[in-house]
């Protein structure tokens, strides 16, 4: 029993929020939100030369062969930057898919080697979300038909953009023909590969949204402090810390239950899913209770285009509903909680 | 206790509710904080003028139609029950207006309050400098008297649509030697004085609904100044806060708000109640905006009696910012996946309403005074409690 | 329009508080929780005196003949001072059930007449409560049979106690035999007496709740305001200061909340049960947010026997259940807002 | 990251689960505020001390067992796994215990730990002072050095079970010209001294759970002083905050209550789900409960690692207490208009238990320092936020 992090796994993390905190300042962030695209190739490909891209493809396609474990860490430093990039749906989400693939299916190898590049953009259509995240931009859509599996190219769907509240969010409506020709799995194996992306893709957004959850604490700190009202810092005032005291207890129990869904996710164990759900609804609160009182304790400041605080504001409103909603986490929360024979109580927390 | 409305005053809900059918826009005007939305609500101002419904409880010899504040509450029921227009010159009409009418000259009355309820005048207000938020008397603009002018220099921040208006009021130092309370002058100044630069800043929601107002040497008559000079402070905040506020946040609004929840929770009730804490939400909703209504009428039905609301004011605000935010909360958590949906994109049909209502509803706890502030009111002047 | 109260009520209202003022003190309250019956004939006696006992009584049997808006202001009172009486089940709703019988009805006149010489209690056996307050002690119990009133005299019935966190109240468990010399109305009538009861007794459980929320707030603005720590009031420190700010701002809300509720029922108006059950949970909750805030502020002192707060914090969480606990208040608000029908929103508020 | 158990940790939990499946009680004993379950719970003790599971975490030598952390939440999973006895000499075990561990002289190890862990001495606190509670440092009770023994004078409040115990511990000023955190001397008290008078205070149970001790005159040896004189202060911070706070406050404890929760709310589904709100807050129970065991084993394993746990013990003390309140609320809000009734009543059944849990649960947020003290210290220490 050992409920912490290996050295190689902290270092990881350290580097690339080393590498993070210089290649993805707000300043930057700004400019990229204002292209057209929303997106900055120099960046992903910095990020891919981090080895991001790399961390969950199997040794066997010349990855990192590493794990959710691992992309609980990375998840959170992509939200406490703000990455404008959807990159773990390719590097974490759709490569458990592709490498769920059957070995021999025409592509697969390809395409994790391409992601251990970097120099392809996946988009996951599954049904739990209504638009499709980067479908604009991808190079290959993974589609969902009818549990089945379909590779597609970008010439071959139709795009109808669809802007999000969070500008780094580039939103769309896909339209496309599925055929024998682009179906990489069909609708038996598609069942599980489709359940596993979406344990995959709520436990990524989980991370960013706990990431996000403490930059915008760490914001509101800073600004608590520095800024004065009635002759002194306005973070002098009882009011006022105790609103981020209590978002900072928040965020201490968050992280391990993510950590929890995580290993969970990792080793296949039985009530994986519920685990990550917990993990989902858990870091999808604390980040609107950071959002909230972040807005609150910068005062007018805070309803601003110009601070920071907004942008990470707006992709923790945006990914709380993504990769299923509350109501859908809750309700496996629920299913599991009140079932017959739930085991809850102490003394069964790591028994299976 | 009579919870019966009489002839008179359905007589007068008829008429507003048939001068609303005939006349309120069938397309939703444009963003007021956009120049071309915020000349439509002008003219829209102007309509409602024209049939003396633009300001109803001011007297008629200055605009109005000289009802009480009962009329003003159906009137409100009438308006926000048709979703008609968002008042764009309320912070002229609502700020200004009452303290005009206490404290201003016959001739300042005559000059101002019949082109503010017209709408020929839109006012931003300048209450706020950077360093002066909460602490509202950390004023630091001076209005430095010139003979028969005041010369302006300093700077105001998150003056409303400032960008779009013709006037501006607020507080400036007068006595430049003073501090705090003391020394500040209230003065009414035109934005196309020379020395002015205004500067907007983009909200939340990427529109620029605020601004700075720089002001150079700005010179502004004093005939321009309410009140007298050095009593900025008392004529700010002598008018009556409860009316003022009760007047800024109408009860039919948040009714209208929970009324719209309600529609929303029963067209999405299957995927809304996987989540139980919705549904009790939806409710708690319906019965604070009930709440709110219901103190409304209480509390104007005992000034009318001629009882004194003072930091009462303050519980109203915590009340209704909270419940706003609350209500569109609630909303967005029903709309799950797609709430984050931006109003002019395609799948967003009346979504990106919720969603902008949920932007605005995260200032509610903070402009006109923070709650922080307004819950320090009410623990020091309601309840008594030692100063900090 | 006028939703205020006539300077008779609040004249009324006053005279019953000065009284209550120096019969009530919490001194006298710990007396008479310590004796075996629970209750004081003298003060019962006393309130009689005061007309609280002939408030509802119709003048034709010889009481004041005023009603439910009255009781809204009375009940408040009955709950800030802590009365150790179910005053209100005998003087309101016990009166609104006997003056509702068939006016032949033998003993109703006599009874009526009893009430308001104070020297009748007559216990209310409604099913919604599963035990009945003072049945012990009352001269008359008026029990509930498939929809019948039965008028039962205290000597017929069985009482089983049951105590109480708030040992004020006396509850039992009563067993008795229905049969006709009891009956005092059949199941058609008694269906609409047993309804106007139950509504009848939330509004005067609601009342009750508003003046003990208001009570715990004014004992706890007291001791904050004296006790000291770190060298000045604790009352002076915002975190205490905005705990109570919330409740008074609650209690600002409810207060409303409860008048229409009392006036719909006065005159019988449509939705009139909808409205007292938005008023019961209104102040159900906000006695509720008092009695914590109360403890919390009151530090370790929150937690005894000692403070007088306790006493008013047992009753509040005590009511909050009786004539109706949340989830049945609830059902009939959610019935209401969520009916096809509903008249939700601006300008239907006093139509009907 | 290793989510299992060891063969070893597996055999620890396996004995634990059957020495305690043979040995608690059958029936429930009485309250341990009382005379009676006082001595119950003693005996209990000697029981646990026997099989070497009253301190699992102490060194043999001194009457534990020498586990690890990990051990002991396993040796709690199972405790609580069958609702055994609460631990009655805790505020000994847990609060003293560990600072005797640290500032304890050999020989003063060897006199009080062993009879600690087998509740033959029984300790009760000493901590607050009427006017030193939130505010530790303004302990006024004066122990003046006489020779060899100090000489206490003074009035300690909030001792617990005081009335049943043999000792006391706790802080004296025994410089009397010093202030604040300066001067302070930590010593051990045999309650049977002459010279103490012990005045049980009523909780809101009714039951004396607490006491004032008033010193008038009590001679006390110096070697029952801990650390050096004027010391105090330090040897009573110094004690690791965190894992003090988690064992105090296990995480199984809240497991179980949230187990019972849901138990009850199925029990009682039907009439529970009239109000939405009920079924939400079972969930988050278990998500709180299991979020808070969770961290448990992440902290103990960092620690393990060498990891210092600082000003996070605050963020424990506020999320168990909050969790504990509203897991209790909830459950009367389930039982409704039964809430209400006390255990000795006949048709409360269990409803007793949960009504006695809401009572404790609203000490919670209060004792060991109240939840607005540690938010204070997390917005201070852990965020760095400027003093007031």
């Amino acid at each position: 029993m050992d409920f912490t992090f290996t050295q190689d796994q902290i270092a990881f993390r350290d580097a690339t929020r080393r590498f993070l905190m210089t290649e993805a300042a707000p300043e930057m962030l700004r400019e990229i939100w204002e292209t057209d695209a929303g997106r900055s190739p120099a960046l992903r490909a910095k990020l891919a030369g981090q080895g991001l891209t790399a961390l969950s493809v199997p040794e066997a396609n010349g990855g990192l062969g590493f794990g959710d474990v691992d992309w609980a860490l990375m998840a959170q430093e992509l939200g406490y930057y703000g990455i404008p990039d959807s990159l773990s749906d390719t590097a974490c989400v759709a490569v458990g898919l592709l490498a769920g693939l059957a070995k021999d299916t025409p592509g697969r190898d390809g395409w994790l080697e391409r992601v251990v590049d970097g120099d392809i953009r996946i988009a996951l259509g599954h049904p739990i979300n209504p638009l499709i995240a980067d479908a604009q931009l991808a190079d290959l859509l993974l589609l969902y038909h009818e549990d089945e599996v379909h590779a597609v190219p970008r010439a071959a769907v139709d795009v109808r953009p669809s802007p999000s509240i969070d500008q780094s969010r580039r939103l769309g409506q896909v339209a496309w023909q599925p055929g024998l020709a682009t179906r990489v799995a069909d609708a038996a194996s598609g069942k599980r590969l489709w359940a596993d992306a979406l344990d995959r893709g709520a436990l990524c957004a989980a991370g960013q949204l706990l990431g996000l959850a403490q930059r915008m604490l760490d914001l509101s700190v800073d600004y608590v402090a520095q800024r004065k009202q009635f002759g002194r810092p306005i973070g002098s005032f009882q009011a006022v810390k105790h609103q981020l005291a209590d978002v900072a207890t928040r965020i201490e129990f968050a992280g391990p239950v993510l950590y929890r869904a995580a290993e969970a996710l990792a080793n296949r164990r039985t009530d994986a899913s519920v685990h990550v759900s917990h993990a989902k609804f858990a870091c999808g609160e604390t980040a609107w209770l950071a959002a909230r009182k972040g807005i609150q304790v910068h005062g007018a400041m805070g309803y601003t285009w110009e601070v920071d605080l907004q942008m990470f504001v707006k992709r923790a409103w945006a990914l709380d509903a993504a990769w299923g909603d509350r109501g859908f986490h809750k309700t496996r929360i629920s299913d599991f909680v009140l079932g017959d024979d739930a085991p809850l109580g102490p003394g069964r927390s790591f028994l299976e | 206790m009579d919870l019966t409305f009489t002839p008179r005053q359905q007589a007068f809900r008829a008429e507003v509710r048939a001068w609303l059918e005939a006349h309120v826009p069938r397309e939703r005007l444009a963003s007021y904080d956009t120049r071309e939305g915020f000349e439509q609500h002008r003219a829209w101002e102007r309509k409602l003028y024209e049939a003396r419904l633009s300001m109803v409880i001011w007297p008629e010899a200055l605009g109005g139609r000289g009802c009480d504040l009962i009329d003003w509450l159906i009137f409100e029921e009438e308006y926000w029950r048709v979703d008609a227009p968002l008042r764009v010159n309320q912070n002229g009409q609502l700020l200004l207006g009452p303290t005009l009418m206490e404290f201003g000259t016959d001739e300042q009355k005559k000059r101002f309050l019949p082109r503010m309820a017209s709408s020929e005048d839109m006012w931003a207000q300048g209450w706020s400098e950077p360093n002066a938020g909460s602490d509202m008397a950390a004023i630091r603009s001076k209005a430095i008297r010139d003979g028969d002018h005041y010369v302006i220099n300093g700077q105001k921040i998150w003056s409303t649509r400032a960008l779009f208006a013709d006037w501006t009021f607020g507080l400036f130092r007068s006595d430049p030697a003073s501090e705090r309370h003391h020394g500040l002058s209230y003065l009414l100044v035109p934005l196309d004085s020379p020395g002015i630069t205004i500067r907007p800043i983009k909200a939340l929601n990427g529109m620029e609904a605020f601004a700075e107002i720089f002001f150079d040497d700005v010179r502004v008559p004093v005939a321009n100044r309410l009140g007298d000079e050095g009593q900025g402070w008392h004529v700010a905040m002598a008018t009556a806060g409860f009316e003022r506020g009760l007047l800024l946040r109408s009860p039919a609004r948040f009714q209208r708000t929970a009324q719209r929840l309600v529609a929303l929770y029963r067209a999405h009730r299957a995927t809304a109640d996987r989540d139980p804490a919705i549904r009790d939400a939806v409710l708690r909703a319906w019965a604070d905006a009930e709440a709110y209504m219901l103190a409304s009428y209480h509390t104007v039905g005992r000034m009318a009696q001629g009882a004194k609301i003072g930091a009462e004011a303050s519980t109203n605000k915590i009340f209704w910012s909270e419940l706003d935010l609350s209500m569109h909360e609630t909303a967005m958590h029903i709309l799950g996946a797609r709430a984050e949906l931006l109003d002019h994109g395609k799948e967003a049909s009346d979504i990106g309403q919720w969603l902008e209502g949920f932007l605005f509803a995260q200032a509610g706890p903070i402009y006109a005074g923070t709650n922080e502030i307004q819950r320090n009111i009410i623990a020091e002047r309601l309840l008594g409690l030692p100063k900090s």
